[in-house]
């Protein structure tokens, strides 16, 4: 993916349980998203730490999107419940401090939605780079 | 104690009864109600639609005028109590509707802070049956009296709060308090056919018919209301029960209904 | 549905604050009201037309003039429709109208007697002008 | 530091049509820790895995990364693999370079570069695991089944027949619930009593089930395998070894207007009773709040014509302690008041009543003797109207009744009118219905024939009131097909009270940590793939406690509660997932944050001795988790302001390792 | 002026020490300044009568110093709680986070705090001493003899100006009248900034936060800030860093410093009134308060013991972590 000769660099972490489960089903349906996308498994996105967010930015990420089981669906009942707060909340405090909003996304994605998955990531991916290189949130001494 | 109190256009004008065994009867419990200055006509029916608000200055006027005084506001019309309640909720409640309201009327916002009561629940809530009890002196024991509410005073619910809305009791026990034995038909809290009586008099005289006859299947000697126009339909059905305001029997328990009679 | 239909449709339900979509359709408010008789169009098919926007029919209706407004189909309704401010919301849209009153000042004299209290007079002219 | 060794797998072309494999795990060979690397076509065929195991032997391998399909698919197996070459199974990532790289992306360069990017995280993440052991918990082989209607009866025998003991605890002097009080069952019309009534002779005799009724649950500790719970039994007056259930006393007790529970109090029974003829345990209780002995000392008639000598005015509540390796929750549910709905007058006439009096007044053993007669006068009803869905499919904010459907009304409105029209044939019925819902074996079929056969009149439309007048109570209604407003004099008008949950069920629901959706229903671990399964482990659903249910429904449910059970208690210790969260008691503040993130219960908090940096001892609030509760989502790490609370498997530092190899 | 007097406190403290009811008092005691007062445990009638203070700049919160007081002390401890510690009083025991049983808390009023830095803008560097008379302050300057009078009412702090409670919502025995919680303007500030553009409110933050010196002192003074070990001074939690390394480690302390209080903090305005560097933390608390309260549902941290932080709680119809922004585009 590149728009105005940029690759966005993106992390993707996805639930063991129904969006990493739909992201391999994307894979059998081999609906291609861009290769910026990388997965980083977790048990749950209420696994998922503000700081894993940050530290991602600060190591040179340019967008971070969090997918979980829908709503009412958890494999834990409650997880993504939490998630859902913790994410608004940071979200909103990212805004409030004059990042960009579309460098970080929720988004719901079941063991079944390997379409969605695909459509996300690509969605995600184009307007990321849109946005060019995170320079706000980078850490220009970590870059090598 | 002083409340004030919006009596209404009906009560200053064929229902002077209703208003003045109101005021006596209080006086003898110990509330003086005092009037609103320069008090405006409710409208007799609120207008439900969100959009309506010159219709609905008249009660924020006089909850506003309440307020200043810091007393709640007392009426004993059903309709004007009603139209007054639903006023002060969307005061509270509808913060679109408020700021429109207070942009007419300048100067103090108004937010819906008095306190509204129907004189009814002045007598069960501040005063306390008790207290009225304490203070008959003139037992209606025996009469069979079957209150009827109306719609008025029990509905929407959610805004009036005033009792059960589908088997209500303040009224039943006022007239316990009184001496005499209340009468529970289903049909209290049924319309009488309110202002539809102007347009189609046979109508409203249906309503209040099926009404009566509950009441009477009931074991009803007399109808009780609060509500001049309530009082009016039932009494153009052209049957033979009495209808009379719930003010007058109290005046009459209270002893105080001769005194004015005699003025 | 055509545009005007639907501006008319969101008209009404922003003045009402009602959502006719939440009906279930039970009937409830019929079952309810005292006026049903008089009424061309019932509660629940005020209800039900708002939301298919059929909602010429129901201004050129005499029954908008019946509803008593007694709320009891407001407060019996299961799922909080409040038919009855529906049918107050569609009525001012009629009588909104340049000349549209249902009812005029010459009207009331013959509607009057000795004992009519001033709070019907009132209150037909707040339900039927503006 | 790390031994690692990586393992690329072509998939035959699947991976290496993309992949330049080769270059992959040259590639990782650089990363820290890595000591080997290699590719392999197959790496999860026999041979491949074999490569894998000659190389932990051989190269003192620690950690392993396979480069291969998603963990998904083969984690498992490579797992495997480690330990039988002996390395713990817990050091083995999976790089997915199939599923999410291989497939989705279509040029070599692209596909090899997201590989190996995929492949350091991996390593990354391996450098940072530590060999895991699964905990292990002993079992204990006995089970409790709160609630003795037919959810916790059926259960019970289930779990009883394969060779468990059981405890039924019944808050009622009688097991048999709401099942025992109905008339006939739908869509069979067999009489409930002659198909529970042997049910509960079983409980009453199984060798491995004992009843505790007249009983609560008080109190519940430990975790699945190992609770420990204490039940109150209550004080009934009556030494149950002792009573022979003859009734003696029943008949003699002077005090005879207590109003009769199980017939919904539309007649009177003693302050000494037993509820019913075939109650289990069939053995007297003395109600204190009537009984004139207990509360003023005068009477002692029961103690008099007692030949067991089986009353005890002296008895008192009794508390029991006993071990249960599952617990399984059937609390049933209730017809909720009408108070909110006198529309329908239910509090203004004797003759409006709700569906499960009408049952009561059908039955043979009913206050009527099975006549049907009003309420009110003794008469027979000539017109009867029942009204379906009241205080069922409310809006919430309403707050009137309940949102959900309440499943069962349709149906036993259908064989209220059948049973009418079945023994009066003159007698006129109205069901005014919403929808008629039959999903049900047989269910549709049954309500054809009452309309079609029976002659009962359904009408689409609602009842809006009722007014009693006289000796009728007129009915008014709306008929939405005929466009009209029906007024019908009725004599008997019986109401469809939605159902709601038992209100024993919120304070049990705290006392298990089992959690409980806004209409106080018990959610299930899973809608639809755990379905008798509570999220906290060992507590178990069976009944209308989960949702509102037939008598089928129920029982099938209390069967696959049943299995689950056994299938529990078979097990002599549990095996835990080792990837569950720990507390470093270090940083741990005792907060309670964590704990109220926890969808298990699984956190609990210890006061502990801990020396200070300037040497004083003083003690703290600290976590503990609980390996044979905890599931491992990882909620609680991140409430945790302090990060004490970690994961094991997905530690904060693995992933901010991945996090930092795929960002580098 | 205070409405209490520094008599009252002592005679109060005085008597408690003697009838038994605690050992030790947690009180203000004068630091190098006038105004830099800090707090210090008295434990007999001498001390108190010859270091304790109160006057218009005794704005530490005690509360969080019973986490390690409590632990350390022997003996029950008195403590003088403001309105506004009340709260983080009642947050820390939410958080079981020291032993009710062995505090006495006495509650005063507070009629708001002055702040340092406004009496520098008036009278200049060099205060050599500032005394209370009546409603004013005289400040005195090394470079004239003669105080400086200055009305308190002109220079109180920020947090004091938009006091949100003059009520009490925990304590063992009240001095003086207990007050109301008032409808502040607190989050006046935090609402106009959310109205700039994102790069104006870029440009603010990185203003204001790249003067962060990591000095710790917000960290250190936050009532809410109590971890045994707070995951910046951890080295195996990732995020350890001890100085400012770069522009971007600000920003993740602070995020992540704000988000670890976020439902927990008081709004108690220590973080700002500490920082050496004047940077206007409060506001990004207040963010985390604002959005709070607009998402779900008016939650005020420490009204009451017990309460469940909106963080650790959810409902099923929360609204999704991209309508947040819808929301408040709609509304401004």
């Amino acid at each position: 993916m590149q728009v105005n000769g940029y690759k966005p660099l993106i992390v993707a972490f996805c639930c063991n349980w129904c969006s990493y489960a739909g992201a391999d089903l994307a894979g059998n349906n081999r609906l291609s998203y861009p290769a910026d996308v990388k997965i980083i498994r977790v048990p749950c996105s209420c696994r998922v730490n503000p700081m894993f967010i940050l530290r991602a930015f600060q190591r040179g990420a340019d967008g971070v999107i969090i997918c979980g089981c829908h709503p009412g669906d958890c494999h834990y009942t409650s997880g993504n419940y939490y998630t859902r707060r913790r994410m608004a909340m940071l979200f909103s405090m990212l805004d409030y401090l004059g990042i960009e909003r579309e460098r970080t996304r929720v988004e719901w994605v079941s063991a079944a939605e390997g379409a969605k998955f695909a459509a996300t990531m690509n969605d995600f991916a184009e307007k990321v780079a849109a946005l060019g290189e995170n320079k706000r949130l980078e850490d220009l001494r970590c870059k090598q | 104690m002083k409340v004030s109190y919006f009596p209404g256009c009906t009560l200053k004008n064929k229902a002077k009864d209703l208003d003045l065994y109101a005021r006596r009867s209080a006086e003898v419990l110990g509330v003086t109600l005092e009037e609103i200055e320069n008090w405006q006509c409710c409208g007799g029916v609120f207008t439900t639609s969100n959009d309506e608000v010159a219709t609905k200055l008249s009660s924020v006027r006089a909850l506003k005028e309440a307020a200043a005084k810091g007393q709640p506001l007392v009426s004993v019309c059903s309709a004007c109590h009603n139209v007054i309640k639903q006023t002060n909720h969307a005061m509270q409640n509808d913060a679109f509707f408020a700021s429109k309201v207070n942009n007419y009327m300048g100067q103090e916002p108004y937010a819906g802070e008095t306190t509204v009561y129907h004189y009814l629940e002045l007598l069960r809530d501040v005063v306390g049956y008790d207290q009225v009890k304490a203070k008959v002196v003139n037992p209606l024991a025996g009469k069979k009296i079957a209150a009827y509410y109306g719609c008025l005073l029990l509905r929407p619910n959610s805004t009036m709060q005033m009792d059960d809305p589908e088997n209500p009791t303040i009224m039943e026990d006022l007239i316990k308090a009184m001496g005499a034995e209340p009468v529970v038909y289903a049909r209290r809290n049924e319309c009488c056919g309110g202002y539809v009586t102007m347009e189609n008099p046979e109508f409203a005289k249906r309503k209040s018919l099926d009404i009566i006859e509950n009441a009477k299947a009931a074991g009803a000697e007399v109808l009780v209301t609060a509500c001049p126009l309530c009082r009016y339909n039932l009494q153009k059905a052209g049957t033979d029960m009495p209808v009379v305001y719930i003010t007058e029997l109290l005046a009459e328990a209270l002893g105080v209904k001769e005194v004015t009679n005699e003025q | 549905m055509s545009s005007n239909k639907k501006f008319l449709q969101e008209e009404l339900t922003r003045m009402s604050g009602v959502n006719p979509k939440k009906c279930m359709k039970c009937g409830k408010c019929s079952g309810t009201c005292p006026a049903y008789d008089e009424m061309e169009y019932h509660p629940h098919q005020f209800v039900s037309m708002v939301e298919s926007g059929d909602i010429e029919p129901l201004l050129n209706s005499k029954s908008l003039y019946r509803c008593l407004t007694c709320f009891a189909c407001v407060d019996r309704c299961p799922r909080g429709v409040e038919p009855a401010k529906l049918v107050e919301a569609v009525r001012l849209v009629a009588v909104r109208k340049q000349g549209a009153n249902h009812m005029t000042a010459n009207d009331v004299p013959a509607m009057l007697d000795d004992d009519i209290p001033q709070q019907a007079i009132v209150s037909a002219f707040r339900k039927y002008t503006k | 530091m790390q031994r690692i060794g990586v393992f690329v797998c072509w998939c035959g072309s699947n991976i290496a049509a993309t992949v330049d494999v080769e270059a992959v795990s040259e590639a990782l060979k650089l990363e820290p820790g890595v000591v080997f690397s290699t590719n392999y076509q197959y790496m999860c065929s026999q041979a491949g895995q074999n490569i894998i195991k000659d190389a932990i032997a051989e190269h003192k391998l620690t950690g392993i990364v396979v480069c291969s399909c998603s963990p998904r698919m083969h984690e498992a197996t490579f797992r495997k693999t480690a330990a039988a070459a002996g390395l713990n199974p817990y050091m083995v990532e999976i790089a997915n370079i199939r599923e999410q790289c291989s497939w989705v992306h279509k040029d070599v360069p692209t596909g090899t570069e997201k590989a190996i990017i995929l492949g350091k995280a991996a390593v990354a993440k391996v450098n940072l695991n530590a060999p895991l052991i699964p905990g292990e918990t002993p079992v204990t082989k006995r089970a409790l089944v709160i609630g003795g209607g037919i959810a916790g009866i059926q259960t019970a025998l289930d779990i009883a027949d394969a060779g468990f003991p059981v405890d039924i605890v019944e808050k009622k002097p009688t097991i048999g619930g709401k099942m025992s009080q109905l008339d006939k069952t739908f869509p069979t019309l067999d009489c409930a009593a002659c198909i529970l009534t042997p049910k509960m002779v079983d409980v009453a005799q199984h060798e491995n089930i004992r009843i505790f009724s007249y009983s609560e649950v008080e109190d519940v500790k430990g975790f699945v395998g190992n609770f420990d719970v204490t039940i109150k039994k209550h004080a009934r007056y009556v030494n149950e070894a002792a009573c022979t259930g003859c009734g003696a006393c029943t008949e003699k007790c002077p005090q005879k207007k207590v109003p009769n529970e199980f017939n919904l109090g539309m007649d009177n029974r003693r302050a000494i009773y037993i509820p019913f003829a075939q109650a289990v345990p069939k053995v007297a209780t003395i109600d204190p709040n009537y009984c004139n002995m207990l509360k003023n000392g005068k009477c002692g008639v029961c103690a008099k014509v007692c030949a067991a000598g089986a009353i005890d005015y002296t008895q008192k509540d009794e508390y029991i302690q006993e071990k249960y390796g599952a617990i399984v929750v059937a609390t049933g549910f209730n017809p909720i008041s009408m108070d909110k709905f006198d529309e329908f007058a239910y509090n203004q006439s004797k003759d409006v009543i709700t569906s499960l009096e009408f049952e009561r007044l059908t039955n043979a053993a009913g206050p009527t003797a099975g006549k049907l007669l009003r309420p009110s006068d003794g008469k027979h009803p000539h017109t009867i109207v029942f009204v379906q869905c009241v205080g069922s499919r409310c809006d919430a904010k309403a707050e009137k009744g309940k949102e959900y459907c309440s499943k069962i009304c349709c149906m036993y409105t259908a064989k209220h009118a059948m049973l009418v029209k079945d023994k009066y044939p003159d007698v006129d019925v109205y069901v005014f219905y919403i929808d008629v819902r039959t999903p049900g074996k047989n269910f549709d079929e049954f309500y054809r024939r009452a309309v079609e056969e029976y002659g009962v009149h359904y009408v689409k439309g609602m009842v809006g009131k009722v007014v009693p007048e006289g000796d009728v109570l007129k009915v008014q209604a709306s008929d939405l097909i005929a466009n009209k407003q029906l007024h019908i004099d009725a004599d008997l008008v019986v109401l469809a009270a939605a159902i709601e949950p038992d209100k024993s069920a919120r304070p049990l629901a705290t006392k298990l940590t089992a959690s409980m959706d806004t209409n106080d229903f018990f959610t299930e671990a899973h809608p639809k793939l755990r379905p008798v399964e509570s999220p906290t482990a060992g507590v178990f659903l069976s009944g209308a406690c989960q949702g509102p249910k037939d008598i089928p429904e129920t029982v099938s449910q209390a069967g696959a509660a049943a299995s689950k059970v056994i299938g529990l208690l078979a097990k002599d210790k549990l095996t835990g997932n080792p990837c569950i969260a720990h507390s470093d008691e270090m940083m741990c503040n005792g907060c309670s944050t964590c704990e109220r993130v926890c969808p298990y219960g699984a956190i609990t908090y210890m006061d502990k001795e801990f020396r200070m940096p300037d040497r004083t001892t003083a003690i703290r609030r600290v976590a503990s988790v609980n390996p044979a509760v905890c599931q491992g989502c990882g909620a609680c790490t991140v409430a945790c302001p302090s990060g004490a609370m970690n994961l094991r498997g997905f530690s904060t530092q693995q992933i901010m390792a991945e996090v930092d190899a795929i960002c580098k | 002026m205070q409405a209490i007097t520094r008599e009252q406190l002592i005679n109060k403290a005085v008597a408690l020490l003697a009838d038994g009811t605690v050992k030790y008092v947690l009180g203000w005691k004068k630091g190098e300044f006038d105004y830099d007062i800090t707090p210090a445990v008295f434990e007999t009638a001498e001390e108190l009568n010859a270091d304790f203070v109160w006057n218009d700049f005794c704005g530490a919160n005690f509360s969080k110093y019973l986490v390690a007081k409590t632990r350390k002390l022997d003996g029950k401890i008195l403590v003088f709680l403001k309105p506004c510690d009340t709260y983080s009083f009642n947050q820390l025991l939410t958080e079981h986070r020291f032993d009710r049983d062995k505090v006495y808390a006495v509650g005063i009023p507070c009629n708001g705090m002055a702040d340092i830095a406004k009496v520098k803008e008036v009278c200049g560097d060099g205060i050599s001493s500032i005394a209370t008379e009546g409603d004013a302050l005289a400040v005195t300057t090394i470079y004239d003899d003669e105080p400086v009078k200055v009305a308190v009412e002109s220079v109180l702090a920020e947090r004091c100006l938009n006091c949100k409670s003059k009520k009490h919502v925990a304590y063992d025995e009240l001095m003086g009248e207990d007050g109301d919680t008032l409808d502040s303007n607190r989050f006046d500030e935090v609402a106009k900034l959310e109205a700039m553009t994102p790069d104006e409110r870029f440009a603010f933050w990185q203003n204001e936060l790249s003067r962060c010196i990591r000095c710790n002192a917000c960290r250190d003074v936050c009532p809410a800030c109590t971890c045994e070990k707070c995951v910046f001074d951890n080295p195996t939690s990732g995020v350890e860093n001890k100085a400012p390394a770069n522009s971007f480690e600000e920003k993740m302390f602070h995020i992540i410093r704000a988000f670890h209080v976020a439902g927990r903090c008081t709004d108690c305005g220590e973080c700002s009134r500490v920082c050496p560097q004047n940077i206007p933390l409060h506001l990004l608390n207040r963010k985390f308060i604002k959005d709070i309260n607009e998402f779900y549902g008016e939650y005020q941290a420490g009204a009451e013991v017990g309460s469940r932080a909106p963080l650790v709680n959810y409902t099923t119809e929360d609204l999704e972590p991209g309508e947040v922004f819808d929301r408040r585009d709609t509304n401004a």
